[in-house]
């Protein structure tokens, strides 16, 4: 339990992980396929309110949130489906009794397990970060079916929902492309250790599996696929910790390493992933061999806060191409 | 029938099969009434090229596809399965008299329902390295093992089979090729489900079936042969066919591609990179229509085509790219699925049923080997398990 | 000699061929590599002589070019160029000693070889094709290297250049459209035919060349690239033939047709080259050696007339996509 | 050198290379002065992790590195020559004594041209196979064959031949490894044109050519065991160097990437098909540094890097890429040539010489086999000529 404080600083329970720590972690998320809400709660969630900095706020969720004991999930309009989408972000009113929301926003990444939702909203006075307790009036969340059935997504919408705004010592804006950037280089990761595993599993199967007398990786359209995908992974894990270390360092690069890895690392698994079906035959046709599985983490990834010919623009402009 | 002079005759022909028609066929486009095929066998038009005592008329290849044609002309199915019917063919060129008169007519007259009992969990694309057995005790063989990747299983009466009878011979000598009874006690069927959720196969566990000694096509040890005979008739069979989406993605014209369709209707058509990448997969379409109508052309005049043993590697290749630019025209959309999300639904069905295509009949891998060899003349690898008995052989 | 009177109608001492004959013989260009003016003056000046119909021109010059004795080049802006070119076309003003054209026309094919000119030039009624004078005043023609040695194009410069106007039995415009259309199927021919040969010298190579004792044929990393190209060569040979076929019947598809084959085989003829020189290994290193000759010819031909870029874009605006 | 405590020793090194460059060196980015290699092997800094007795300082390589590093930092050649001197390490490694001496040390100080005979117009891939002979005649061998794509063959002293000494051995048992004599007249050297103009390598026709007895590394038929020594000095020496176009094509920063220069030149900037493949060839060359950036640190960490064997599989798609690139960029203007369309002249050679990354040096498809057996661990090919005499095995 301990790494969902990873991104949480020791003063409230956690372990004050940087990129470093978290991309290497999302490399065994990666790995091992593992579900549930540690990228969208530990990582988003736990990352945008550290970024914030409501003192108030932060001590008293942030030790649950390292805890365990506190799920949290974070709605902003068009982030997790960066450049694809183009919603409007729901709207807050300051009333007499407190905040008020009002709107909907898609795509939001396992909000139906949230005890809490962080949500951007605009006011008078631009984008703000509220907080909204999963059991408040006005709110609604509708699953969405997916097809990766580990990513669970929802459509929320908000009526009157009251909702408690969250103080700044930053920009909002400036505060969520810091938490996106970890979130960027933690999928990154994800996407890397992903990649590395199913090309282990398919290489141990091309060693095992005997066709024609001989294992087929002994063939070179096999052995070859092997070792372009090998080109591939160590490329995207290579691109995830570059991007991690630089954002570790607050360097000014960060920005462009980010959009590198996000990009690569995307591409990456969903190749790796594909290609590894190819490479098993007819055995990774069927529903109980993991291979499907992966392959659907991988294509629900390259999607997930940016394609990677999104990132790919991203990359041009941070280079001032 | 007697022989007729070429030209009188065709159009004599021709006239014969309309009035058939005519007399006989509800009309243009209709559906096939009750015991249609039955009718079809009685006509002698269901196998033209037969010698007329399987109920044929000893047609050459040109007559016989002017009967096809006519049929065709107005939707009416049945004929031409001297061409078609995988199971009659091989059971005709294959059966031992008792079976083909037990079952030649029946298959043709659509009675008979089958299944192929090949691939085995150990034996994909070396189908030569099976392991079902088939041990001859008295008048029967007795047959166990296990089978995948078999459709229509269970609901078929007989399965076409290769099975292990010599043990001591090398992989391709040792195998023998039977119409294997299916309902019967030993022969248990599983659905597999495949990765897109659907489960249009099944696994075949085999425990003592037994399959009568009629029900052994050529000799014991020479099924290989035989599956090469039934496997040229599946090719020639499937011709251009190829398993698409769930929801439209037939022969359509470029105009009304569904891909652009779908394009359009998400805006896509106004991105110019996306438009590059639909073009291409536009064009692959377009092309793989094309090499199938030369491929129909070139065999016309007699001519083998190379083009037909491309049209599958080039589908593998169309479907992959389909489902990939698909995917880049929905971006988040592609997240969802289900028929509430019919469009990524669709989408996501493509991406993992291509691999149905890439992987099923043949790899693509094997398919390239195939296409280097045969078409190419390219040398074949050093077989290393080719001379070797098949106990001695390595297998996973 | 009596192929350069391919396109050419019989009236005028030639074959008369179709666009399926020319496209045929031009299948055996591409495989021979043969060098000449053959697609520049015996297919698009012939074809757009016939197409504009002077019939005093046509007579004078037609049966010269069948025959062999007389060359024809092409000056139109922007057409070997296509949607990668953009200049002005030249000018021609009518003066009391005939018509004189002033300008520049870049990358037009084989002019320095060329008998005569045909021109086209802006008038104060529109675009007009001119008859040029080999040896006319005020015509410069600069050679330009050219990566396909087999190649030649030149930049031309009229400086008050003494020309003869083509007169025209329908629109300039689609009259060069017809030629262009002719064109792009006989390049198409020769793209085709050169990919196949060029397989097939590939093929023959890897049956005979023998590395660890085997022949290199024999290893799928080549048997399967040749199994790729051999689909490519195919399928630009059925968009060829094709665009042929629907061209010499005038349908109303040919124009899709032509932007199929021209954007399928100039990309076929590239990656059939390209590869074919891998599979060869160091043989085709070598300056001596054929393949790279195929290779640049190739690189020229998917420049000509369009790149497969701008006819993919073409092939939808036909489709109405 | 006497051993010292490891913190103090780094430190004392230090200041003893410093205090060396200082007294030596004309200055940090300055041209070497003649006679510099000599000097630095006198210093003792050319091979800082040999003995004593070859004028090295028997350093780890931890200690050595500080030598190199500290060389580096004023832009100083020659030292840390025990890593990157294929020629001298292999002699050293293999040589005979008498070679050993006539040799090392002049290798170390440059005063030796070598070249490399190892491919053969029949050997190329599959350098076993080589039959170029050497056959022993009293204190000599007599080599005659023919040899290619040797770079500096016109100018080398010695080349570094192998050749087949024993026909009736399999074909990795009966070669020979040796440092052949250049100057004589039995070694004629003719440049080889290449498809980009450029002669960069000859062809080396051997008619008769003596090798002393003494110029053999190891025994006459373990040449095979000394390529493999002297290719893994060559490996690990080469490093992440290969070669670009002609012009501009650095390890420039991604900013100023040449080719976004040109792009921008050519205002495909502004064009977003062209943009995304832009971005995909300036995102790949990155990923390459990044790649060789960790496999240096996993080296100096003592971990063999798988991420070393992948580099010239990437340099050479990058090659590829980049060139299929500027031609779009290009469009019609690549159709030129020469000095006076330097952007065209460059793309085009670009397009050209990338089969030299691709072909050269092990084509991309021994590579990945290489990748896949080594790195992988994937089985290797039945190979069918490895344990037969090699007058038995079949050539082109």
């Amino acid at each position: 339990m301990g790494v969902l404080g990873v991104a949480v600083p020791e003063r409230f329970g956690g372990i004050g992980g940087d990129a470093v720590l978290i991309e290497a972690l999302m490399e065994e998320v990666g790995a091992a396929l593992v579900c549930g809400p540690f990228l969208s709660s530990a990582v988003f969630a736990a990352a945008l309110l550290e970024n914030l900095g409501d003192a108030e706020i932060s001590a008293k969720l942030l030790p649950q949130m390292a805890a365990g004991s506190l799920i949290a999930a974070v709605a902003v309009q068009d982030a997790a489906a960066a450049g694809t989408q183009s919603g409007v972000a729901p709207k807050a009113r300051q009333k007499a009794s407190g905040w008020r929301i009002e709107g909907e926003v898609a795509y939001v990444i396992h909000a139906d397990a949230a005890h809490i939702l962080l949500v951007a909203a605009e006011t008078s006075e631009g984008l703000r970060v509220f907080l909204v307790e999963g059991n408040a009036h006005g709110l609604a969340r509708s699953p969405l079916s997916t097809f990766d059935k580990t990513l669970r997504l929802s459509r929320l919408r908000f009526d009157a929902t009251p909702a408690r705004r969250i103080e700044a010592r930053r920009e909002t804006t400036e505060a969520l492309a810091n938490a996106l950037d970890l979130v960027r280089v933690a999928l990154a990761g994800e996407q890397a250790g992903g990649a590395r595993r199913v090309l282990d599993i398919t290489v141990d199967y091309a060693k095992s599996r005997i066709q024609f007398g001989r294992p087929i990786g002994s063939f070179q359209a096999i052995k070859h696929m092997a070792a372009d995908l090998l080109l591939e992974v160590e490329s995207a894990t290579s691109a995830a910790r570059e991007a991690a270390r630089l954002l570790s360092m607050g360097s000014a690069s960060a920005g462009a390493a980010v959009s590198l890895a996000a990009s690569a690392c995307g591409d990456a698994f969903v190749k790796v992933t594909a290609d590894a079906i190819q490479m098993h035959g007819g055995i990774a046709f069927t529903w109980d061999h993991d291979a499907h599985l992966y392959l659907r983490r991988a294509r629900a990834d390259a999607q997930l806060f940016g394609t990677p010919a999104f990132h790919r623009e991203q990359y041009l402009r941070a280079m001032g191409a | 029938m007697t022989s007729q002079t070429p030209r009188g005759s065709q159009e004599a022909l021709r006239d014969e099969v309309r009035a058939w028609l005519h007399a006989n066929w509800p009309g243009r486009d209709r559906e096939a009434p009750h015991g249609w095929l039955a009718k079809v066998v009685e006509g002698r038009w269901a196998v033209p090229r037969w010698p007329a005592v399987w109920m044929g008329r000893d047609l050459d290849d040109e007559h016989a596809r002017i009967v096809e044609s006519e049929f065709a002309a107005v939707g009416a199915p049945g004929a031409g399965q001297d061409r078609t019917n995988l199971w009659a063919n091989t059971l005709l060129a294959r059966g031992t008299d008792a079976l083909k008169e037990k079952l030649v007519l029946p298959l043709l007259r659509g009675e008979v329902g089958m299944c192929l009992l090949y691939s085995e969990p150990g034996a994909g694309s070396d189908l030569a390295s099976v392991r079902t057995r088939a041990d001859r005790q008295g008048d029967h063989f007795r047959v166990n093992g296990q089978k995948v990747w078999t459709s229509f299983a269970a609901t078929a009466d007989y399965g076409m089979l290769i099975a292990r009878t010599d043990w001591d011979a090398p992989k391709h000598k040792g195998i023998g090729f039977f119409f294997l009874p299916m309902k019967q006690p030993g022969v248990q069927v599983r659905p597999l489900r495949q990765i897109t959720g659907e489960s249009q196969f099944n696994e075949v566990f085999l425990t003592d079936a037994v399959c009568p000694q009629e029900n052994l096509l050529g000799e014991a040890t020479d099924g290989w042969g035989v599956l090469q005979t039934a496997l040229a008739y599946e090719r020639s069979a499937m011709g251009e066919a190829a398993r698409g989406p769930r929801r439209g993605m037939g022969q359509s014209a470029p105009a009304d591609d569904p891909l652009i369709a779908l394009a359009r209707e998400a805006g896509a058509m106004e991105d110019p990179v996306l438009r590059q990448e639909i073009a291409k997969v536009v064009i692959l379409k377009r092309l793989n229509t094309l090499n199938a109508t030369r491929a129909k052309a070139d065999m016309r005049q007699g001519t083998s085509s190379s083009l037909m043993s491309l049209g599958k590697l080039a589908m593998s290749r169309i479907l992959h790219e389909e489902a990939r630019v698909r995917t880049l025209i929905l971006g988040a959309e592609s997240l969802l699925d289900g028929p509430d999300h019919p469009r990524a639904d669709d989408t996501n069905f493509l991406t993992l049923n291509a691999y149905f295509t890439s992987i099923g009949g043949g790899t693509d891998q094997i398919q390239r080997n195939i296409i280097g060899e045969r078409v190419l003349g390219l040398p074949k690898e050093p077989e290393i398990d080719r001379d070797v008995p098949f106990r001695a052989v390595r297998t996973s």
